[in-house]
């Protein structure tokens, strides 16, 4: 129970933190319902994933400033193949993209690896890159997503044996994003290789001399990377039915969540959770400001203020702890 | 005997840009023998096992295991050739917990838990993360998950090096039974004790070359420092430190007065005082709060009671600089603790000089320069690679450690374990230096965790055990078994069996019934 | 006295444009009297991110939301239901394809087309055209880009010397204007999608020759245009204050007004300082107070009641 | 083999040796190779006009790419730089107009101040990473700056004829900027090599631990250090709003990731304890050549981004295997 509460004591105070977020949305809107749960589930899709992408490598002793690229290039490229196509050819289109996405983030590691140029050098000329191309897909904002692709995330999922007041509250977008993180994250961590991205990310050399394929590692890390950012790709053609090729602020956001969440940004520490309940958090707290109808100009400061406080307080905590 | 031998390496030859770590080195090691690696500091000998395990690649040699040509590129495939390494620094993953760590490697739980308790840990919780692990038992598990594969050959780069007694001798049986067992293992260590205990055999590297491969037999030792050193034969044996030798009687007023510390849980009540020109030493087995001790009169930590003066005034150190500004400086055991590894000699000896803010404005580069080369040239540390700390060998990193603050002239040294992995010679140079400096009027607190170091350096000795201080024994009465059955907690004057330092000459042991 | 609550939502922040967009939102809702309160989102996102915000208007029970999309298409489910959940829906600056949304836009492929047109028609026909162009991807910028190649394919003479993208940046204009001046490639006319001021100011400083310059009408190439000796520009209004029309169209909704046509263009003039009657209308609107960032029509005649002190104050009901 | 005591080196392996031990000349080589395929593709362009106006973009970009070097020795970055910048720059054009021009200056380094205060108390006391630290008074600083430029868009702006004189003018076809700037790049590589404070940068960013044990304190020299970064910041705005002469709420907001790559190109490690400024200078050079490069290259937007992606992976690169050959 010790160990479990130490290593997971972060993750408790979001999670905490996010229920008493929830009863304060409550107070400031009585009204606020299932629907409204719903919408923000849809929200917290594209971060969620943008997140996610960030924490593997993170957590592997790397950043990955690409993510948001990645996100528009694969978004885009989903857009242009549906535009016009069938219904059906969206099942083709779906698991050609994560491929691409994962690909992509395999070259990211490969050019890590290979050049010898840091990390986040490497995935910031990524960027460069990768915009460009998406550029090169699309122009301007435009293309199309399958129908079916679109009504995978609005609505709600009706489970059997559930009253409805309770289906109402599980949203299908929800579904999707437990359902994707978990067939990736949860075989993963469970796996020697998820031992390895922690080992790489905690020491280097201590997991070289221990046998682990460092390099071969930290591509891995990469691409599964690249395989979350465009899963996000495929949440942001899904949710806007379009494709951008202008990258969303999913990149800092991503960074800020990964910290929120308990991953340390040298790498090694923290798991998929933590960014999870910090996307809600922040996604909850917009909500919020917008509810309460505060000056938009504030809610920039705001965000910053919280951003800033709650990494602070974590800090004072684990100062105190050392003590 | 004609047994081929188990691992034979020949012409190994490593360079590093323009220094050759190894230019010639072989090493054969026949199967159930204890084979020795010795030579001194910067002959190479990590190098040598970095290379023999695939964690780096060699420039030139040829290896043969059971005599077929292997081509071994990293430590995993070492690991399959059958050599397991334990390395100077522990390598187990920092922020997993010690299961995981097994699991990344893929060794097996039970013999593993089985090794531990052999080597003499008893409370270990495999769910503990590694970073939370004192250094020392994380250096004994490293080396229980590479027993619990049964490697053929088990390669121990100063296994013992930063181990307390009572651990050390623990590895020592366990190593000797491995090589009864018909496995081998090749042993790195400056301790002579410990190689005429164990080894069979001795292979002595000099400047990167295999200079002699002698048998281990009664003494050859004086052999084997010649092949060491080469030219730069030093005198061995210190005698004793006479009388006479013994600074001036203390001052009445102590320059350090420790009343009742205590820190935390692992420190309490501790009193003594530290005298102008003395050299007192610390004894304790590993983990005896020494550590809190050092790090509380280093201003590190702060002590949760008690109170500590300094020329007679109470003092509280909130921060190093306190203690740096009382003129109390702290040499850690740990060299990368104290090292800017990729700066160069010269700024890692000046940077006491830039720490307060009224001095960080320009610097006097010629006053900078004259202070660090006298310093330099009075340790004797070997500057051919000065640019980057970290090129240097480990005893000259050690020396850089301690010319910091003979540069910067403090009149308190707090030196924790500085000989640590040290070749004899440059073990000489740093006993001498402590009783300049204390001929000098300066004041040293001294632990180490070899024993005889005591009497050559010392002028009193204070023991340590279960965070109390047991003892301060005056230094012709702090011989070895004394020291030892002190430091185990013993009243003095009682008779004990302890193991097999105790009684060097021992050759015949018993194996335990239990082998896992 | 107010009796609707208004939401706004807006993707682009701390451009002097969309500044003066909302602060004319404001300053409408003040002056109309039948606002209680404004809920403003207004932050830099992408279209996801902008049916985030207006999710977030329905859950707090707006009457009504007026909105620049980031995309025409991109926020289509968004509006559709806040139009289910019976709120009214127009969107401003730029077109939506969500049917029951009302469109109250400048018309961007026009804006583009005036200025090209009279740029064309400076240059003689013929010549070497630097075309500046807003940020890539964007759809404002695309729909620019039909218009100006709308003029180019009726003047087959005018070639583009090359064309850039700004990003709507200030600093990489400038950086790149000079870098084109440096290669000395011949050139007979500048257009640019409104960052503009900065390029006068190379052309200036580096004391090449004055080619016909288009730009937007920011308060700061407006003062140009009169002060700059032997500059011959136009400036294309694209009023920000298009925001304040938004806001008057959905309290005509609100009050069951409703208009003829779900789609209200309010297109572009052009005035330039080659005409007497342009010079006019230029030294009319020219206001060197304001931030120069801002376009100088601050109003649109059938459309706005507030007072310029209203709107530069940026103050909405109940602040 | 005793007889050639003395092997020749090849002549390859020496020139790559002397290039590792002097990392500036390949720097320098590959600015200049930038310059002649420019010279190649426009010819005539490469004037003295082009040069003052390379060097004129160049300069600001350097200070702030100055900042990401300092607190990259620390193993830290300044992501609040730019807009720290446009703070400086926007304060300064809006207060100047009914102000006396010192009390202008002031009140624009007063948020500079205080936001590298605020940044060096987070990464000093409270151990913030830097990232989010920066991150965070960055976002806070662009929120106060939108409040603050509400109350002043009737007074309008003003560009102090200094500032213009400093930012764009030209002397006997030097830029007016190097006036600022030579000093200021010569205080900085002077504090880094030669001053305490410098010392300490890269003994911090070397190894924390060492450095307390050795009595210094870690807030200090990461609070002076975020204060400086942040001040050099500030007077970059001043800098740049002479030269673009249009107050925007993003002005300088476009130099960040420029201002850390031009670091890194620079040979400045970004974990900490390596690298100097001069590098950085000519970082920041390649990377505005490389602007214009791209600007003058007929190719559509989306091929001029990979093209400039491509080019920054390959000049570090390339620059990493120079150095490391040791
Ligand atoms: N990375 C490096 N770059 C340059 N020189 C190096 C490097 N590593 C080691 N050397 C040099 O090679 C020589 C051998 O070093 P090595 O550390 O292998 O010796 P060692 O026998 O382990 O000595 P010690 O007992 O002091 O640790 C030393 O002179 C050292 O300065
Ligand atoms: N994987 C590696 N890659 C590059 N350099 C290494 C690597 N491992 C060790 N070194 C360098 O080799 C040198 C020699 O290190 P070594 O392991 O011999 O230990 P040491 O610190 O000299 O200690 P000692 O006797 O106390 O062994 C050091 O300078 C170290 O930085
Ligand atoms: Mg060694
Ligand atoms: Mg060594």
């Amino acid at each position: 129970m010790s160990h479990f509460l130490r290593r997971q004591g972060w993750v408790v105070g979001l999670f905490a933190l996010l229920i008493i977020l929830f009863i304060a949305t409550r107070i400031i809107q009585p009204a606020y319902g299932s629907n409204d749960f719903g919408s923000l589930a849809r929200a917290v899709l594209p971060y969620a994933f943008a997140v996610a992408a960030q924490t593997v490598v993170v957590i592997a002793g790397g950043i990955d400033l690409s993510v948001a690229a990645m996100m528009a290039l694969t978004s885009v490229t989903a857009a242009s193949m549906m535009n016009g196509a069938s219904e059906e050819y969206a099942l083709f289109v779906v698991p050609f993209v994560l491929a691409m996405g994962f690909a992509l983030g395999a070259l990211n590691g490969l050019l890590i690896v290979v050049t010898r140029v840091p990390d986040i050098v490497v995935t910031l000329a990524m960027l460069f890159v990768l915009q460009g191309a998406a550029l090169l897909v699309l122009d301007a904002p435009g293309g199309a997503a399958a129908e079916w692709l679109k009504a995978l995330i609005s609505g709600t999922v009706p489970l059997p044996g559930l009253p409805d007041a309770i289906d109402s509250w599980v949203p299908k977008a929800l579904l999707v994003l437990i359902v994707c993180l978990c067939i990736i994250w949860i075989p993963l961590r469970r796996s020697r290789l998820g031992l390895s991205l922690y080992a790489i990310g905690s020491s280097e050399l201590a997991a070289f001399r221990s046998g682990v394929p460092v390099k071969r590692t930290r591509i891995i890390a990469y691409a599964l990377s690249g395989l979350l950012a465009a899963f996000g790709g495929l949440a942001l053609t899904m949710s806007t039915g379009i494709g951008a090729p202008i990258p969303g602020p999913y990149l800092l956001a991503s960074v800020a969540a990964v910290v929120l969440g308990g991953v340390a940004l040298g790498g090694g520490k923290g798991g998929l959770l933590g960014p999870i309940v910090a996307v809600f958090v922040l996604r909850l707290v917009r909500t919020d400001l917008t509810l309460l109808a505060i000056d938009p100009n504030v809610t920039a400061i705001i965000e910053g203020a919280i951003m800033v406080a709650v990494v602070m307080f974590g800090a004072f905590i684990t100062m105190r702890g050392r003590q | 005997m004609t047994t081929s031998p188990l691992l034979d390496a020949t012409g190994v030859a490593k360079n590093y840009g323009a220094v050759a770590a190894l230019r010639n080195a072989s090493l054969s090691v026949l199967p159930g023998e204890v084979h020795a690696l010795m030579g001194a500091n910067g002959a190479g000998k990590s190098t040598l096992v970095k290379i023999l395990t695939g964690a780096i690649p060699a420039n030139a040699g040829r290896i043969l295991i059971r005599g077929e040509a292997r081509d071994i590129r990293s430590p995993a495939a070492a690991r399959r050739a059958g050599l397991l390494p334990v390395y100077q620094e522990p390598s187990l993953i920092p922020d997993l917990d010690v299961l995981s760590n097994l699991r990344l490697t893929g060794t097996p739980v039970e013999p593993f838990r089985a090794w531990v308790r052999e080597l003499g840990i008893a409370d270990l919780d495999l769910r503990d993360t590694a970073r939370d692990i004192p250094l020392a038992v994380l250096r004994v598990l490293d080396l229980a998950r590479a027993l619990a594969v049964e490697p053929d050959v088990l390669l121990l780069d100063e296994m013992t090096a930063a181990l307390p007694a009572n651990l050390a001798e623990k590895v020592l049986e366990v190593v000797r039974r491995q090589g009864d067992s018909g496995r081998a293992v090749i042993f790195i260590s400056h301790r002579f004790v410990e190689i005429s205990a164990l080894c069979d055999r001795a292979t002595v590297l000099r400047d990167g070359e295999t200079v002699g491969v002698v048998d281990i037999v009664p003494g050859v030792e004086e052999k084997i420092v010649e092949l060491m050193l080469g030219a730069r034969i030093v005198k061995t044996h210190v005698a004793a430190r006479s009388a006479a030798q013994k600074a001036a009687p203390a001052p009445a007023r102590p320059r350090i007065a420790v009343q009742n510390l205590r820190v935390g849980t692992k420190l309490s009540d501790v009193s003594f005082d530290l005298a102008d020109g003395e050299v007192a030493g610390v004894v304790a087995l590993e983990g005896q709060g020494q550590d809190e001790l050092f790090a509380a009169l280093a201003g590190s930590i702060r002590p949760s009671g008690g109170t500590i003066e300094v020329d007679g005034a109470p003092v509280k150190f909130s921060h190093p600089i306190d203690a740096i500004r009382a003129g109390i400086a702290y040499v850690p055991g740990d060299r990368s603790e104290a090292l800017a590894m990729q700066r160069s000699v010269r700024e890692n000896i000046a940077l006491p000089f830039s720490a307060a803010l009224r001095t960080w404005g320009p610097i006097n580069m010629r006053k900078e320069r004259a202070t660090v080369l006298s310093a330099i040239e009075r340790l004797q540390i070997d500057t051919r690679a000065q640019g980057e700390v970290q090129r240097l060998s480990g005893g000259n990193q050690q020396k850089v450690t301690i010319a910091r603050w003979i540069a910067a002239d403090a009149r308190t040294i707090l030196c924790f374990d500085p000989t640590r992995g040290i070749d004899v010679g440059t073990k000489q140079e740093i006993y001498k230096l402590l009783r300049e400096l204390a001929g000098n009027g300066k004041s040293v607190l001294f632990y180490t965790s070899e024993l005889e170091e005591v009497q050559r350096v010392c002028d009193r000795v204070i023991v340590i055990f279960g965070g109390r201080l047991v003892d301060i024994f005056p230094v012709e009465e702090a011989d070895e078994p004394a020291l030892m059955r002190a430091a185990y907690g013993l009243p003095r004057g009682a008779k004990a069996d302890i193991g097999i330092l105790a009684d060097p000459t021992a050759h015949a042991y018993d194996a335990p019934e239990a082998t896992p | 006295e107010g009796k609707y609550t208004i939401g706004i939502s807006n993707t682009v922040q701390g451009n002097g444009w969309r500044e003066e967009m909302v602060c004319a939102m404001k300053a409408q809702a003040l002056a109309s009297g039948e606002v209680t309160k404004l809920n403003i989102a207004h932050r830099n996102t992408d279209a996801a991110g902008q049916l985030e915000d207006i999710r977030n208007l329905i859950s707090a029970k707006v009457d009504a939301i007026v909105v620049n999309p980031a995309d025409p298409a991109g926020i289509k489910a968004g509006l559709e239901e806040a139009t289910k959940a019976g709120i009214v829906v127009v969107a401003v600056d730029q077109a939506v394809t969500e049917p029951s949304a009302y469109i109250i836009s400048n018309n961007q492929e026009q804006y583009a087309y005036l200025g090209a047109k009279w740029l064309f028609q400076q240059m003689g026909g013929k010549g070497e055209v630097f075309y500046m162009r807003g940020a890539a991807g964007a759809s404002a910028d695309s729909d620019r880009d039909k218009g100006f190649k709308k003029a180019l394919a009726e003047n087959p003479d005018v070639k583009v010397a090359q064309e850039v993208f700004t990003g709507w940046q200030q600093d990489q204009a400038k950086q790149q204007m000079l870098s084109f001046l440096a290669t000395g490639t011949p050139f007979n006319g500048i257009w640019t999608s409104g960052i503009d001021n900065v390029i006068v100011d190379a052309l200036v400083e580096s004391q090449a020759p004055l080619v016909p310059v288009v730009g937007a009408d920011n308060a700061g190439f407006v003062g140009q245009l009169s002060s700059v000796k032997g500059l011959v520009g136009a400036a294309v209004t694209n009023p920000g204050s298009i925001g304040g029309a938004g806001v008057t169209l959905a309290l005509q909704i609100l009050d069951g007004k409703k208009p003829a046509q779900q789609t209200v263009l309010v297109d572009p003039q052009l005035w330039d300082n080659a005409t007497d009657e342009g010079k006019a209308k230029l030294k009319a609107a020219a206001d060197p107070s304001l931030s120069p960032e801002w376009p100088v029509s601050i109003s649109i005649p059938e459309w706005t009641t507030y007072t310029k002190e209203q709107i530069i104050a940026c103050k909405g009901p109940g602040e | 083999m005793s007889t050639t005591a003395i092997t020749p080196v090849p002549l390859g392996r020496r020139v790559k040796r002397f290039m590792a031990d002097r990392p500036l000349i390949p720097l320098a080589i590959l600015l200049i190779i930038l310059v002649v395929i420019l010279q190649i593709l426009r010819p005539g362009i490469v004037n003295e006009r082009w040069i003052a106006n390379t060097i004129k973009f160049a300069i600001p970009l350097a200070i702030l790419a100055g900042c990401q070097t300092m607190t990259m020795l620390t193993g830290g970055i300044d992501l609040s730089v730019g807009t720290v910048a446009t703070m400086s720059a926007f304060i300064m054009a809006t207060q100047v107009v009914n102000q006396d021009p010192a009390v202008a200056f002031l009140l624009a380094m007063m948020p500079a101040v205080l936001i590298g205060l605020v940044n060096g108390i987070g990464v000093g006391v409270f151990r913030v990473h830097p990232l989010i630290m920066t991150l965070g008074t960055s976002l806070i600083g662009t929120g106060c700056l939108q409040v603050y430029q509400r109350t002043v868009i009737a007074s309008g702006a003003k560009i102090p004829d200094f500032l213009a004189w400093l930012g764009t003018g030209v002397t006997w076809g030097f830029p007016n900027a190097l006036l600022l700037f030579v000093p200021l790049a010569a205080l900085i590589v002077f504090t880094l090599a030669r001053t305490g404070f410098g010392r300490l940068l890269y003994a911090v960013g070397d190894n924390e631990r060492a450095t307390r044990l050795s009595g210094v304190q870690y807030w200090q020299v990461i609070t002076a250090l975020y204060v400086t970064s942040s001040v050099l910041a500030g007077i970059t705005g001043l800098l740049y709003i002479g030269l673009i002469k249009a107050p925007s709420l993003s002005l300088a907001e476009p130099l960040v990731l420029p201002s850390v790559a031009a670091a890194v190109i620079g040979g400045t490690s970004i974990f900490g304890g390596r690298g100097g400024y001069t590098g950085t200078i000519i970082g920041a050079l390649i990377l505005t050549v490389l602007t214009t490069l791209l600007t003058i290259l007929q190719m559509p937007e989306g091929a001029r981004r990979i093209l400039f992606g491509l080019i920054v992976l390959f000049v570090t690169a390339a620059y990493l295997r120079i150095v490391e050959e040791r």
